[in-house]
């Protein structure tokens, strides 16, 4: 009897930052009719999903306790290199994508490898990704905003619909529900929890520290070309410049999602309900009109609030003992 | 001898700015001697101000500049003509007198954007306007432009949104999503570039009322020339990008012939904007496209 | 005895009816608890009784629900904190080390009460460090004041800790724990300046479950069970059956009693020859057999630790060959855990423990081959297999849920013990095993290491407690400056030849 | 001890060996004019990276760095703008709202235990907005950038002798903070707070108050380089520094002072802030396509950095096997 109500109330601690969620979409359906219809949350939902599915993979890297810059830059990557796969040499669109896929993944390979063998903080490592990246993807698209006029499959991941539904929803869900199973269900998803809690207790346990992360940062970088591919088709363009900052982004999806950039917990369906939270602000701001010089305030203001919120019961706590203080002369 | 010419734009990945420095490329290489490098300062005028230093340091002959800012660049400005370094500024000019400024009047063309969509909408309707990020010069000349010609001539039409898209494609869709949410009746969209035009064209198309609302952008690239013609976006100001990187570049090689140092007032060299739309469209030859 | 109920009446400190809860149950429920000047007052109690957290109460670390605390006549509010309680003078050292890493032993000693200089507050370096090597040399501890905590053992840094309880005045002086990482002769040390502390009128409040030092140290002894206050016993009644039977709610079997029981010499299944590794161990050859519980003794420092570390394959050796099961044997923790080896290290918090994740999380993750298939952990197996951890060495409160960080210090030992013990082992290496595990729970542990060993598994055991070295091993290799100078085989051997063999008084007769 | 400082020394080395080759590249690279920009370039971030440096140590992060460059440069803009107070009146006030900054993002941290990295990055987007709310509008309510006459302000903008007065700030607050962490008990707080937050709390240390102060430090500096970057530029604008936190980061954590906190100090930081403005300013005369410029930074940075890594691994090495073979020595003499 005792251990279910241990669980419930973890159940609604788990579900906390949801109830902010509906919260916040309350207050935005009051403050805008237009909000709360089918096709507006269906454009939301269509507007966040290359961070959603960003979010799937990058999660890993601050699990593990480090972080991957490179998000940004790899999408951007994965447009171009897509591109030049169907429309410059030629390959049907399927196959283009699983090689640029590969490619994906070969480059968090490398930024795993140089984080774990050679000792570099992820940081570091990362950050000169981004930063190299940028320049391949301008070399290799000679700097040109390159428009995608085919082929029809590839351009259909981006704007074709199922059911009423952007494609780009069902992948977000999929590679969202794929990387919760791998985060919650799987050996890898322990481990990664694992070495982010203690290496040193992890690996006398068995876990490979290096191997684990190399995989995270290799989960990160797929994740990032999927977006990069879904984001080139959506927008029908191929351009290093694009996603440029989404890192931030992405990070604030999954720190508001309740992912400690220290390493040892996270949770996939806290970052989506992270990016979702940020979506519906933006939604509701552009709804609003208001305007674009209050975008960053109402955001930050709205995310501190909606952290605060979350935070439950700390802030009783911390008002109890301010009254505690200021009713308390002479102590 | 060989002259040294730094080319800085606000940032070098740009359709604009690349055929800015084609143009110039050629029209230098045609003349000989001269040898052009082009820095990104990556839209940071902080970046922008310390590459202008690196150029005048370095000794440069002549520098070809679209300041990110005309404020924030007059004291490099200032700085390189001083040490006789003449400087050329395109589309935005800047507080201190310098050589010479090859200008594609933002102001003006967004004007003359106003102008036609109220013109084929018989000066009733709804418009929206994607905005360029709120410090951005050249987006709000040309936001001002399009503004006070709604003022002027066709104060029927309302201004039923504005929002930053700060100049990208996906924020443009999903700012062009929630205009159409908020307006069932939707009549033409302005977006201050080409690129965000372009994803408001696919977020009408997705939406299904593409038909309905008439899409304005600006620059005149290549692809969305191709749009225009394709019947996506409506209409575009058009300017000859090559042909303003080359008339920079031949003032160029006149003021370092000449050798003059000091320069008490601006020249400025205004390029014609024209409005391309499906019927326009046509008269641009395929060599001027960029 | 006489002088003790005299002289000193005076309480120092009074606390009254002290409640506590951790945003869950009561772990302390109207505690009484009170301290004389001058005494010697030990506080006993099964893992997770509440002893820390009183402790934690009194030094203004955590906070009070209710109750009242006196000291010195004073009434201490509900503001008390922790730089509150050092400015009335109680020092502390606290069950977890709470040691600055990078820093050096004088930096870590005179933490917040660095000298400075007569101007601009400057910290005058080279008098920190000279007062603070001033201090090691007098109390005969063997640190230099400009080592960086970093690179010392765990008994070192317990020294240091007490160096930095001791520096500053103080008329309380409480030590959770403080000698559970400490060998005997260090231990015996610390008894020397607790003595001498009370022989200057300062009381002492002293937390420890080797009752050994319990009976010869204390004045007064309180015993705390589940939160509560079970007694306090004054000097004539302290009794070892008597503190034993309060804590834990009955009586133990005889505790001398040696735990080998009837084990056949069954076949050779660790054969070490020769292992070296520079400036840490040389030429160690050991043959362990399966069934057979291998003790290792030595002082802080001997190398016992590293050895075991390379055994299991943490660290690379120089040279010597290991072989397993009559095969040649390549370490690696990986392999190793497959060829069924287990291993406890000595450092729970650092090594051990993965504090932020549930009881289940840190057992599942050793046992991920038992509890997934195919890439897929059950959790239904992972929670059933932590239970039966739970279980098997009775970790309280008995929720897997809970995250370990959140578990007493005894309670974290017995997760890190218990992850392995719930394996089919082969090999089971132990370092420190019962740092911090009551008496009662150790009897327990103990209990299952000996039915391990009689179901075959063979055993390393390293332990600086040398009852329970002598008690648990069938055969004891003693170390000293990382070489073997003693075997004791089967047969009695008592506590105190161990302790000879470490301190190099047997060394001519080494084996 | 030793370590570190033969750590710093291979940097170092490794930084001229990179500028004695940017030299031979380009001449124009050695000339007094290109290293007295270069220096005032790398004091820009490092007056950023010093305050910054101190929130790594108490292993924080502060993202609201960049915004706070941006806020006070409009503080400044409005009193330039519509007032006619003396300049020298009105900066302690811009500085102040830097600080002021610090003690908000102090504030959620501390008291709601909130995560540093969440709590800044709002407060980014906060002063961001509230920067171009307030920056000078022209009639038409568009962000209008004024351009600086004041001389009193634009003199921060001036040098002495061949080096530029941020320079020379820079590197006193450098020294100072760097004396400030080593031989303080504030100082020491700051480490032992990131080192083990709760040891420090069990030691007596208010871990609250320090990172407080951290924080509000942290404000300071990026305020105060804020008042050089507008004296540089001549004007201010609601974008100044937005972005630059990840420069910022970088050159501390090319400096030695890793995420982790606990370690790391002032010296580290002045190396990366000069490495990283060396490459940066030294690939632009290489004459290479702007395209390639990306690929070749972020080459070096790796390299250097894994050079770096790998460097203190063979040094912590070669350290333990001299220490253990002294004790193997002196137990011989002994015996
Ligand atoms: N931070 C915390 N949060 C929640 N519960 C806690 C926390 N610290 C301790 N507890 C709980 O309080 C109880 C008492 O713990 P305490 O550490 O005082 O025990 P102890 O008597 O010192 O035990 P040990 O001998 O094992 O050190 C335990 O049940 C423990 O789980
Ligand atoms: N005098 C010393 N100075 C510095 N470091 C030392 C000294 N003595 C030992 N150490 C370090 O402390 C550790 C002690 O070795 P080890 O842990 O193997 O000893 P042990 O016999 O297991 O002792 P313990 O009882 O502390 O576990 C080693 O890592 C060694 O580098
Ligand atoms: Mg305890
Ligand atoms: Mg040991």
């Amino acid at each position: 009897m005792n251990l279910t109500a241990a669980k419930a109330r973890q159940l609604l601690k788990d579900l906390r930052l949801f109830f902010v969620l509906i919260l916040l979409m309350a207050v935005l359906s009051v403050l805008s009719p237009r909000f709360l219809t089918l096709g507006n949350l269906s454009n939301v939902l269509w507007s966040v999903c290359i961070i959603g599915i960003m979010c799937s993979g990058f999660i890993y890297a601050p699990i593990t306790g480090g972080i991957d810059l490179s998000v940004g830059s790899m999408a951007a990557l994965a447009g171009i290199i897509a591109n030049v796969l169907m429309n410059q040499v030629g390959i049907p669109w399927v196959p283009a994508l699983v090689i640029t896929l590969a490619c994906g993944m070969f480059i968090g390979f490398i930024n795993g490898i140089v984080t774990t063998k050679f000792g570099v903080p992820a940081f570091i490592v990362t950050m000169a990704a981004k930063t190299y990246l940028f320049g391949i993807a301008m070399l290799v698209s000679n700097g040109d905003m390159i428009t995608i006029m085919k082929p029809k499959g590839f351009l259909a991941i981006g704007v074709g619909k199922l059911f009423g539904l952007p494609i780009p929803i069902y992948i977000m869900v999929a590679v969202i529900v794929a990387s919760h199973i791998l985060l919650k269900h799987t050996v890898f998803g322990r481990k990664a929890i694992a070495v982010g809690a203690n290496e040193v207790a992890a690996k006398l346990s068995g876990v490979d520290p290096d191997r684990t992360r190399i995989m995270a940062y290799v989960l990160s970088a797929t994740a990032a070309t999927v977006a990069g591919i879904v984001m080139a088709s959506l927008t029908q363009q191929a351009y290093a410049a694009n996603a440029g900052g989404y890192e931030l982004d992405v990070i604030t999806a999954v720190v508001v999602g309740g992912t400690s950039l220290m390493g040892g917990s996270g949770s996939v369906a806290g970052a989506l309900i992270g990016a979702v939270m940020v979506g519906f602000i933006n939604n509701g701001l552009n709804l609003l009109n208001m305007p674009s010089s209050f975008h960053p305030l109402v955001t930050g203001v709205v995310i501190l609030l909606a952290l605060l919120l979350n935070q439950g019961g700390k802030m009783p706590k911390f008002i109890l003992s301010m009254r505690k203080r200021l009713g308390d002369p002479g102590k | 001898q060989t002259w040294k010419i730094g080319y800085l734009p606000s940032t070098v990945g740009q359709a604009l700015t690349k055929a800015w420095g084609t143009g110039i490329d050629t029209t230098l290489k045609a003349a000989g001697n001269v040898q052009l490098q082009a820095l990104d300062a990556q839209m940071k005028a902080e970046t922008q101000v310390s590459m202008m230093d690196d150029f005048i340091n370095q000794g440069y002959n002549l520098i070809i500049l679209q300041p990110i800012d005309a404020a924030a660049l007059t004291a490099s400005v200032k700085k390189a003509e001083s040490k006789g370094i003449p400087v050329i500024t395109l589309n935005t000019d800047t507080l201190a007198p310098h050589f010479a400024c090859v200008t594609m009047d933002d102001y003006g063309a967004g004007y003359l954007v106003g102008e036609s969509i109220g013109k084929t909408l018989k000066g009733a309707g709804n418009v929206a306007l994607i905005q360029s990020p709120p410090g951005a010069l050249a987006g709000v000349e040309r936001e001002k432009g399009f503004r006070a010609s709604m003022a002027k001539l066709y104060p029927n039409i309302k201004i039923v949104g504005a929002q930053n898209g700060e100049w990208n494609k996906d924020k443009a869709i999903a700012i062009m999503n929630s205009f159409m949410q908020v307006n069932s009746q939707l009549d033409a969209v302005f977006a201050v570039n080409d690129n965000m035009a372009e994803g408001a064209a696919i977020a009408a198309e997705s939406a299904g009322r593409l038909k309905n609302i008439m899409i304005w952008g600006f620059n005149g690239q290549m692809s969305t020339l191709a749009q225009i013609e394709s019947g996506k976006v409506f209409g575009t100001a058009y300017t000859n990008a090559y042909d303003q990187g080359a008339i920079a570049a031949k003032l160029a090689l006149e003021a370092l012939k000449a050798g003059t140092k000091t320069f008490a007032k601006t020249q400025v060299v205004t390029v014609k904007p024209f409005l391309a739309t499906k019927e326009t469209v046509g008269q641009i030859p395929a060599a001027s496209r960029w | 005895m006489a002088e003790n109920s005299d002289a000193s009446e005076e309480v120092l400190l009074d606390c009254r009816k002290i409640c506590k809860s951790y945003n869950g149950p009561m772990v302390l429920s109207d505690v009484d608890f009170s301290m004389k000047r001058g005494e010697i007052h030990a506080l006993v109690g099964e893992n997770g009784a509440g002893k820390s957290t009183l402790i934690k109460i009194i030094t203004g670390v955590t906070g009070r629900n209710s109750g009242t605390m006196v000291f010195e006549g004073k009434e201490i509010g509900h503001d008390h904190s922790r730089t509150g309680a050092q400015g009335l003078g109680i020092a502390v050292i606290y069950q977890e080390l709470s040691l600055i890493h990078g820093m050096t032993v004088a930096q870590n000693m005179f933490l917040t009460k660095e000298p400075r200089m007569p101007v601009l507050g400057i910290i005058n370096i080279r008098r920190m460090n000279s007062l603070a090597q001033a201090m090691i040399d007098r109390y005969g501890f063997n640190l230099k004041a400009t080592d960086v905590i970093d690179g010392l053992s765990i008994g070192q840094r317990q020294t240091v800790e007490i160096l930095k309880a001791l520096n500053g005045k103080a008329s309380l002086m409480i030590m959770d724990e403080p000698t559970s990482s400490l060998t005997s002769a260090e231990s015996a040390q610390l008894f020397g300046i607790i003595r001498q502390l009370k022989a200057d009128g300062i009381s002492v409040l002293y937390i420890s479950h080797r009752m050994e030092e319990v009976f010869d140290l204390s004045d007064r002894v309180t015993v705390l069970r589940d939160g509560r206050l079970v007694e306090v016993l004054e000097k004539e009644r302290i009794h070892p059956n008597e503190i034993i039977r309060l804590m834990i709610g009955r009586c133990l079997d005889e505790k001398d009693s040696k735990c080998v029981m009837e084990r056949k010499g069954g076949e050779v299944v660790l054969d070490v020859h020769g292992l070296s590794s520079e400036g840490k161990f040389s030429d160690i050859s050991l043959q362990l057999h399966a069934g057979e519980v291998l003790g290792i003794g030595g002082l802080v420092g001997s190398g016992r630790t590293e050895l075991v570390r390379a055994i299991y394959g943490i660290d690379a050796h120089d040279s010597g060959s290991i072989s397993f099961q009559g095969k040649p044997w390549t370490p690696g923790v990986s392999q190793s855990i497959r060829g069924g080896f287990g291993f406890v290290p000595e450092e729970r918090r650092l090594q051990g423990i993965m504090g932020g994740i549930s009881i289940t999380g840190n057992i599942g993750i050793t046992n991920l081959d038992s509890i997934a298939g195919k890439g897929f952990v059950s959790d239904r197996k992972e929670l059933a297999l932590s239970r039966k951890a739970v279980g098997l060495l009775n970790i309280k409160p008995a929720e897997p849920s809970l995250p370990v960080g959140n578990l007493s210090g005894g309670n974290q030992q017995k997760v890190v013990v218990g992850k392995w013990l719930i394996r089919d082992l082969r090999l089971l290496i132990v370092d420190e095993p019962t740092v911090g595990i009551d008496i009662g729970a150790k009897e327990e542990m103990y209990q299952t290491i000996a039915r391990l060993a009689s179901e075959g598994v063979s055993v390393i055991l390293v332990s600086s407690d040398l009852p329970e070295l002598t008690r648990l091993s069938d055969r004891i290799l003693v170390l000293r400056k990382g070489r073997i100078v003693k075997e004791f085989a089967e047969g009695a051997v008592t506590e105190e030849d161990v302790l000879r063999a470490s301190s190099g008084i047997l060394e001519g007769g080494a084996a | 001890m030793s370590i570190t400082a033969l750590r710093r020394l291979i940097l170092i080395g490794l930084l001229l060996a990179i500028g004695l080759g940017l030299s031979l590249a380009s001449p124009s690279f050695l000339k007094l004019d290109n290293l007295m920009t270069l220096l005032q370039e790398a004091s820009q971030t490092g007056i950023v990276a010093v305050g910054f440096t101190l929130v790594l140590i108490t292993a924080g992060i502060d993202m609201s760095i960049g915004a706070v460059i941006a806020i006070t440069a409009m503080i400044c803009a409005n009193f330039l703008t519509y007032t006619h107070i003396p300049a020298f009146a009105f900066i302690p006030v811009a500085l102040g709202a830097g600080c002021l900054v610090g003690l908000f993002n102090g504030f959620f941290i501390t008291r709601f235990k909130l995560p540093e990295f969440i709590v800044t990055l709002a407060s980014r987007g906060i002063l961001a907005g509230l920067a171009l709310l307030i920056a000078v509008k022209d009639a038409d309510g568009f962000v209008s950038n004024v351009f600086i006459q004041d001389p009193v302000y634009l003199g921060f903008g001036g040098t002495v002798g061949p080096f530029y007065i941020i320079t020379i700030v820079f590197l006193v607050l450098a020294v100072l903070v760097q004396f400030f962490l080593k031989r303080t008990r504030s100082g020491t707080n700051i480490y032992a707070t990131g080192a083990n937050p709760t040891a420090a709390r069990l030691s007596g240390i208010n871990t609250d108050k320090t990172i407080f102060a951290v924080y509000m430090f942290s404000g300071f500096c990026a305020s105060l380089s804020s008042i050089f970057l507008s004296a540089r530029m001549m004007t201010a604008m609601p974008e100044f520094g937005i972005g630059s936190e990840m420069d910022v980061i970088a050159a501390v954590v090319i400096g030695g002072t890793p995420f982790t906190g606990g370690i790391g100090d002032i010296w580290g930081t002045v190396i990366g802030t000069v490495f990283l403005a060396m490459i940066k300013n030294g690939i632009l005369k290489l004459g290479i396509s702007p395209y390639i410029q990306p690929i070749v930074i972020g080459g070096i940075i790796v390299v250097v950095v894994v050079v770096d890594v790998w460097y203190k691994g063979f040094a912590e090495r070669l350290a333990r096997n001299r220490a253990r073979r002294r004790t193997a020595e002196q137990d011989r003499a002994a015996a």
